[in-house]
């Protein structure tokens, strides 16, 4: 397990809070008041920029971006020590609505489309806080996902995994969110589509000036599409940098990226078939 | 195993068979034991009226246990279980009137075609989901009040009279009434309850379980969905068969009024208020219902006594109504694990108190 | 005379006063997927209040106009207090909860002067006159102000689904709340104005029913359960369901007091009719004419 | 003996509560008016008891009065409960006085205890078959009954009378609450040319088809009557001026009847223990008035010691000269070993335009219903 | 053992082909991949073969069994089992209990039996719950046997959802996505167990994955779909040098060694 690394020095606390960075201070969460998750989270979204959280299954990404997006509580979670400040405002404790107000848009786990409603009845539920002037939105996303525009009437329960990607991130789009967090939205995805969507990603964050966080399991994508980059496991963040720094990390290497010492990429069917007995907890 | 299995304090099994047992220890023997002797006991220690209450419990609880497969375990919202309990009651006054039956093959009787009927009834849950089966158990109910009140064989929901009933030479008098039923009705239902336990610990119980969390997965799993609903249908009505029969023998005669609508609301509320698909929910949630409505009966009627409300008596019996209702919404809101769970506490609290289930 | 038409017309307009009982049922379904086993007793709420205001002497149009206001509050106050906690619980707990509330306001009810007893509105002069006469069938100026406010609501609540984003937002909301919180909705508010709603359409149901029928308790409660086949035909979370479930209910009940009831002995065919169609119904079609179809994929 | 118990059990709350609310009030304030007045040696403890018009409640309310308290009488409520009960009945010996008039009640078996204050539905609506049979020979009638066992009480002896009367029964049809839209209904009657359109329901779903009939303009076409329940102040508040020309069948004296002692008596009572306008209007308050009055005067009438033997043996005896007269009913109530109907007397009122209801024929018995329905 | 075919299958849905004509054969024993874009047809495909949806036209054979219109439980009984894209667990339940629920249609005794709970049936229920323990074993589940599968995270889920079909004791085991939302650790792992599944006993894997690098280093046999029809098969090496799949789908020639996306964060 990779473990911090004197190559990776963690980010002196000087460098953190410009005026519109996100920044995570020393949260600790717990689910159903006992079961405690997040442990001391510290992480920053630089205005502007793409920020990329990695982790193994169950280190508490998700819970970190519903801990900053306000959507622990429908969880049974609540934020037990720590802030999440944004703009000068302190965002723990607000609900999901006022962070939504205040700037801040998640894009959920599994994407999570209105499988009932069309396509652009997705991207208008976005619209709620009527913020901007819809109908001249709708074309921007539009003309962000051009695929879109021809689904526009199509129940978006029957489109594909990529198409409800983009749906998602559109949806999101409608409400001028000046940072925006994404869960994994690799998730299930094709190559290509993956490509694609990090594109898109990259291009709205280009074009809007967006900060983004992205949560992701495909780290070689994510730390080729972010600037910076924090790994998390446990709970707790255990290394961070540069997302080319944290490339070049040998455990990130072998963990997450699955290259060996030699660089090249070892084979799936090399793995050790002895048991590697591990605790998952 | 322990040398003592008088108190348990880890887990000792070592066969998977052990992991079955109800009553491992010694102390749940003994106190299942004592249980038994205090059942036995008190009909001798029970005011009369007190013990008749005691008797609707019991045929409630065994209604209550059906709708606990039909709707706590499989899922199956079901709004007309007082209807198949009806149709338990009808096919056992039929049988005792017409075919001159006695009470013990009255009643399975009643059971069976509680079952019958009520299988056919699932037949839509074959094609249904969610809410809209529970408005199909609704029309059944409103169909079944229509039907009987056009067949004149069940005088049209007017009152079959059940015979008198006499076993080992005593009989069931306007004075020994409640003693005598309870001394029948309790074994039925403690069997009912140990055959119920039975079912649901089994591949059956575990198949309507799969069925309510996830009927796809459940096909998956070589489980035959329609089937396992049916079978929780032809169960849960069985159960209300029986409970439909015990209540025409108890009640002295069948009348359409007694399996309404009404009915059947209040047995989803006892299963609720006493905790969905438990059981020790299915007693504890006709008992806190029964002695509620005791309860502010009597509290009503005190209140109105005291002309705090300008209409007397009219007016104070609102509460039982809206004691009714509010019970069952401050459970649901407060504790949806229902009574059930408080028992659960309770014997966490009590460490060695018995009675596993 | 030939029947048929004169069956066809009166089944149209009971129809539509159907329609509008279950008007209110599918705005909280449409928004929050709950079954509401208490909405007759909202309807009777209402007309009592209308009701009791009439009889302190307030004009007819005026107490119908408060009694929905009030109501209004009286949805915002269930969903407050008795709802918003059960978020998140399973559907069954949620539908018990609106079975437990219809006992309370019965009980409630029960706690004013007009808990047991018959009564009825003083119609004002321009609902009394003189009625139309449509294909050989007399209509009352209550039943056609009942087609028209039906109509009115019904059209209005259409387009507010379809075409406004808070109406959008609605209906996302009963799709996936965790997503639609994700965008900035807030749940609460939207769950609180579907009871709102509802409540507002079951005062005017009440009132309406109250000038057609009368007013008793059991009476205008009752119309809760008449509303279920309606509301299946129809589809559960369709609002032009509710006005094409509701009209067929009220033709095929018609038909069957017309036709089947002296095939029958004792008749009365009508009170189950609607029940059997039902059942055949959600047979054919599990989610109605107009419902949304589940999606389902694994 | 210094107390004895008057209990009463019924519908407060649920169903047909509009009617059980009135009749409550009516037991219970006679009951306490006896005591004031000293009506008998002992002191009366009036109880009235909801049972939520469900049955399991009757009979708990039952063995609770009977078992526990020796009531020497019990006074029930509705038919289900009743026609329920009539075996415990039988077996405790205890006379019993229902609220409903169904005459399965009375009818074998287990019959010997059981009590109907006034004229049974059935003889309600065999005497407004003489009516019509004497004003239009042959004509056709149409029956209209509640869908449960008490509306569906009358229809044999209603049809074994009009084929003995000569009269034509075109259609039996079962009609409940919500009944919004007759149309239908009555559409359908007057294609079969009915005339006369004779109701055993609650005053709710009459009212709604009378509306329709008005609608229809079948009110001057059609003649609508009814049994007791049918009628009196609830259908006047319900139908308003749709009522008009409604004939009623009920052997009870109207609340306008300022004149009658019985009534008298019942706007003395309710003064003194101040109910509402509303209720001393109901005849249900009269109705239970006249079962609490009956109990109380046969527990007099039994002997010093008050026992379920010496009620009956109170009962049995109101005949002949000791007929009982609390002035309530248009007749007097008259019981004995084998009659087991009280006011037999009745009359049929009709309508007026605001609704009221007038006598439009002196107090008497149903010949017919004698013929009929003899006494078993 | 038998053998899959799947034989010029069409599945429509209301005017849409999600699958056009596709016809694939599974040999026994062997790993075969499913691959190609979102919304390919590859999960409708697995839900023709399993029962879930029935093809238009086309025929679906294992064996001598006809699955073209079976049920999803009979399909099941015929020795196929199958793990969903999307987690389909029993979530309220242990990971014994679900594990159990699969042992349905080998406990072999009636509701009476059941009723009863003695001798048959109590039996039955014990061996099978050793046996149940053995795929746990085999699984390395062992620290969340009696734990709600709800409360696991996602990554154990899929493996608690690749047990259970296990413990179905298949012919030939489906798998839709069971990597998907793993790090490349705990890809290996996964990788692993389908490695010790087909070569330990024999079980015959049919695989839908979108990460090639696993799909290129395990499968003895690659189908790739595109907008519902079959595009190309072959070995992997076939398959990724295949101009229409690197068009279609992975944007990148070469063989299965480095896919683009796969690699270091250069
Ligand atoms: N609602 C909840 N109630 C209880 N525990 C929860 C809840 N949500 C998450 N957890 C637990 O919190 C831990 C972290 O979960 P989280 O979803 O944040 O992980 P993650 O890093 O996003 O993992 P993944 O990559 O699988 O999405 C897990 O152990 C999970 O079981
Ligand atoms: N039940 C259904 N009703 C209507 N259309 C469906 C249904 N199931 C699948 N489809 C459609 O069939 C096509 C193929 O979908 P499928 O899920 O098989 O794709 P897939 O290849 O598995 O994609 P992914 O990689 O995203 O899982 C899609 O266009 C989808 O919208
Ligand atoms: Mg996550
Ligand atoms: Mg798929």
């Amino acid at each position: 397990m990779p473990t911090p690394s004197a190559q990776v020095p963690l980010t002196p606390p000087a460098q953190v809070a410009m005026g519109s960075d996100l920044t995570v201070n020393n949260v600790e969460v717990v689910y159903h008041d006992i079961i405690q998750v997040l442990r001391g989270v510290s992480l920053t979204v630089r205005a502007g920029r793409v920020t990329s959280l990695l982790g193994t299954n169950g280190a508490g990404k998700t819970t970190t971006l519903r801990a900053i997006s306000g959507l622990l509580k429908p969880e049974n979670g609540k934020i037990r020590e720590g802030t999440v400040t944004f703009e000068g405002r302190n965002l723990s404790g607000l609900g999901g609505t006022e962070v939504v107000k205040a700037g801040v848009v998640q894009v959920p786990e599994g994407r999570r489309v209105f499988k009932h409603l069309s396509v652009e009845e997705n991207l208008r539920a976005g619209a709620i806080l009527g913020r901007g002037h819809w109908p001249s939105d709708l074309e921007r996303i539009y003309s962000y996902f051009p695929k879109l525009a021809g689904l526009r009437h199509k129940q978006a329960g029957y489109t594909s995994g990529g198409e409800q990607q983009m749906i998602a991130i559109g949806r999101a789009l409608m409400a001028h969110p000046k940072v925006l967090l994404l869960d994994e939205p690799s998730l299930g995805l094709a190559p290509l589509l993956v490509a694609e969507i990090f594109d898109n990603v990259r291009q709205i964050n280009r074009e809007e000036g967006v900060g983004v966080l992205v949560v992701e399991q495909n780290a070689s994508i994510a730390l080729r599409h972010s600037d910076y980059g924090y790994v998390m496991e446990g709970g707790r963040i255990v290394m961070e940098g540069e997302s080319a720094a944290l490339a070049d990390n040998p455990d990130v290497k072998e963990f997450y990226l699955g290259v060996t010492e030699q660089g090249g990429r070892k084979s799936f069917r090399e793995v050790k078939s002895y048991k590697r007995r591990k605790r998952w907890m | 195993m322990p040398a003592s299995r008088f108190t348990q304090t880890g887990n000792y099994r070592v066969r998977y068979q052990q992991d079955q047992t109800i009553f491992a220890t010694y102390a749940e023997q003994t106190s299942l034991v004592v249980g038994v002797l205090l059942l036995l006991a008190l009909p001798l220690l029970l005011p009369k009226t007190l013990l008749r209450d005691v008797n609707m419990i019991m045929i409630f609880a065994v209604a209550v246990l059906g709708l606990n497969v039909t709707t706590g375990y499989t899922g199956l919202i079901n709004i007309g279980q007082a209807a198949f309990m009806g149709v338990g009651a009808y096919a056992t006054a039929l049988a005792a009137t017409r075919l001159n039956l006695p009470f013990f093959l009255a009643i399975p009787l009643g059971g069976l075609a509680g079952a019958l009927v009520g299988t056919f009834v699932g037949l839509p849950s074959l094609r249904l989901k969610y809410l809209y089966l529970a408005v199909a158990t609704l029309a059944f109910q409103i169909i079944f009040e229509w039907l009987v009140g056009h067949l004149p064989v069940l005088a049209q929901g007017g009152a079959i009279s059940m015979p008198a009933v006499q076993v080992f030479g005593v009989r069931d008098t306007f004075l020994n009434h409640n003693r005598f039923w309870y001394y029948l009705i309790l074994p039925v239902l403690v069997g009912l309850g140990l055959l119920w336990r039975n079912v649901l610990r089994t591949r059956h119980g575990r198949s309507f379980i799969a069925v309510r969390d996830n009927d796809r997965a459940a096909a998956a799993m070589g489980i035959n969905p329609g089937k396992a609903k049916l079978t929780a249908f032809m169960i849960g009505s069985f159960y209300a068969g029986v409970a439909g029969g015990l209540f025409a023998y108890f009640q002295k005669a069948v009348v359409i009024e007694d399996y309404g609508l009404h009915t059947s609301v209040q047995l989803l509320a006892m299963a609720i208020v006493g905790g969905l698909g438990s059981l020790p929910g299915s007693f504890l949630g006709p008992l806190f219902i029964v002695a509620l409505d005791r309860f502010m009966g009597s509290a009503s009627e005190w209140l109105g006594a005291q002309n705090i409300f300008p209409q007397g008596v009219d007016a104070a019996t609102a509460l039982r109504p809206l004691a009714f209702g509010l019970s069952i919404v401050l459970f649901l809101m407060f504790e949806p694990r229902g009574l059930a769970n408080w028992w659960r506490l309770v014997r966490l609290y009590f460490k060695k108190w018995p009675y596993k289930f | 005379m030939n029947l048929l038409p004169q069956l066809l017309i009166a089944g149209v307009v009971i129809g539509s006063i159907y329609a509008l009982a279950a008007l209110g049922f599918v705005l909280i379904y449409k928004s929050s997927r709950v079954i509401n086993f208490a909405h007759g007793q909202i309807i009777a709420t209402g007309a009592f209040i209308a009701f009791a205001l009439t009889q302190r002497g307030l004009n007819f149009w005026l107490a119908g106009l408060i009694a929905m206001l009030v109501t209004f509050g009286l949805g915002l106050l269930i969903e407050r207090v008795f709802l918003r906690r059960m978020v998140g619980e399973p559907i069954i707990s949620v539908i018990m909860v609106t079975i437990g509330l219809s006992s309370v306001i019965e009980g409630l009810i029960h706690l004013t002067p007009y808990g047991a007893g018959n009564f009825s509105f003083t119609a004002p002069a321009v609902l009394s006159g003189e009625g139309l006469s449509v294909l050989g069938t007399q209509l009352s100026r209550t039943q056609l102000a009942g087609v028209l406010a039906a109509l009115a609501l019904l059209g209005g609540f259409t387009y507010f689904f379809n075409k406004s984003t808070l109406g959008i937002t609605m209906r996302a909301v009963a799709d996936d709340q965790m997503a639609a919180m994700s965008v900035g909705t807030s749940v609460e508010r939207v769950f609180a104005l579907a009871w709102a709603a509802a409540a507002l359409t079951a005062a005017a149901a009440g009132v309406i029913l109250g000038l057609m029928s009368g007013l008793t308790l059991g009476g205008l409660a009752g119309i809760g359960l008449k509303v279920f086949p309606v509301v299946i035909l129809g589809g559960l979370d369709s609002v032009i369901g509710a006005i094409v479930g509701g009209m067929l209910i009220g033709v095929l009940e018609n038909l069957a007091a017309g036709y089947l009831d002296g095939l029958v002995p004792g008749g009365g065919t009508r009170e189950v009719f609607p029940f059997i169609v039902l059942i055949a119904v959600l047979l054919l079609r599990p989610y109605g004419l107009f419902g949304t179809k589940e999606i389902e994929r694994v | 003996q210094r107390t004895v118990t008057l209990a009463w059990s019924g519908a407060i709350t649920g169903p047909t509560s509009d009617a059980g609310s009135s009749y409550a009030a009516g037991v219970e304030d006679y009951c306490r008016y006896a005591n004031s007045q000293k009506m008998l040696s002992v002191t009366l403890n009036c109880v009235v008891r909801d049972d939520q018009y469900n049955n399991a409640n009757t009979q708990r309310n039952f063995e609770e009065f009977v078992g526990n308290q020796n009531v020497p009488v019990f006074l029930g409520y509705a038919t289900g409960g009743m026609l329920q009960i009539k075996g415990v009945v039988q077996e405790t010996k205890v006379p019993t006085l229902p609220a409903s008039y169904h005459i399965g009640i009375i009818d074998p078996p287990n019959n010997n205890y059981m009590f109907l204050p006034v004229s049974s539905y059935s003889e309600n609506i065999v005497a407004l078959l003489e009516w019509v049979a004497a004003r239009e020979r042959g004509a056709k009638v149409a029956l209209i009954v509640n869908p449960s066992p008490f509306g569906r009480d009358p229809v044999v002896d209603a049809r074994k009378a009009a084929a003995r009367l000569g009269l034509k029964i075109t259609d039996v049809q079962e009609v409940g609450g919500n009944n919004l839209d007759n149309t239908a209904l009555l559409k359908r009657l007057e294609a079969q040319g009915a005339k006369y359109i004779i109701n055993q329901n609650t005053a709710g779903p009459v009212a709604n088809i009378l509306k329709d009939a008005k609608r229809l303009g079948l009110l001057g076409k059609m003649q609508f009557m009814g049994a007791h329940y049918t009628g009196g102040e609830d259908l006047t508040k319900l139908a308003g001026d749709a009522a008009k020309d409604f004939v009623w069948a009920t052997s009870y004296y109207m609340y306008d009847e300022g004149d009658r002692p019985g009534i008298q008596l019942v706007k003395k009572i309710g003064a003194q223990f101040g109910r509402k306008a509303d209720t001393i209007r109901s005849v249900h308050y009269t109705s239970g008035m006249l079962a609490a009055a009956i109990a109380i005067e046969a527990m007099k009438r039994g002997g010093k010691d008050i026992t379920a033997a010496s009620v009956y043996k109170g009962l049995t005896s109101m005949n002949g000269g000791r007929a009982f007269n609390p002035g309530f009913t248009v007749g007097p109530v008259t019981f004995s070993a084998k009659d087991h109907v009280g006011a037999e007397n009745l009359r049929l009122l009709q309508a007026d335009a605001t609704g009221n209801f007038k006598a439009i024929t002196g107090p008497q018995r149903s010949k017919m219903f004698q013929l009929v329905h003899p006494l078993k | 053992m038998p053998q899959l075919h799947v034989e010029h299958v069409t599945l429509t849905f209301g005017g849409l082909n999600a699958l056009t004509d596709v016809s694939l054969v599974v040999p026994e024993g062997e790993i075969v991949s499913i691959i190609g874009p979102n919304g390919a047809g590859k999960t409708s495909l697995l839900n023709c073969i399993s029962g879930f949806y029935h093809p238009t036209q086309g025929r679906i054979t294992f064996g001598s069994h006809d699955l073209s219109r079976a049920a999803p439980n009979v399909v099941t009984s015929y020795g196929i089992a199958r793990a969903f894209q999307n987690l389909e667990l029993f979530r309220g339940l242990s990971v014994v209990e679900n594990l159990l629920l699969a042992r349905h249609t080998h406990l072999r005794y009636g509701l009476l039996d059941s009723l009863i709970f003695y001798g048959k049936a109590s039996r039955q229920e014990a061996e099978n719950r050793a046996y149940v323990e053995r795929i746990i074993d085999f699984m390395e589940l062992e620290p969340h046997r009696h734990h709600p599968v709800g409360t696991l995270a996602y990554g154990i889920q899929k493996r608690v959802e690749v047990a259970r079909a296990l413990t179905l004791a298949p012919q030939l085991l489906l798998l839709d996505e069971p990597m998907a939302g793993m790090n490349v650790e705990e890809k290996e792992d996964m990788v692993r167990f389908i490695l010790d599944i087909q070569r330990e006993q024999g079980v015959t894997v049919v695989l839908i994955e979108h990460d090639l690098g696993v799909v290129m280093d395990i499968s003895d046999r690659v189908y790739v779909l595109d907008f519902g029809q079959k595009i190309a098969e072959g070995t992997p090496e076939e398959v990724s040098a295949d101009p229409r799949v690197i068009e279609a789908y992975t944007g990148v020639p070469g063989t299965g060694s480095v896919p683009a996306v796969q690699g270091a964060g250069a």
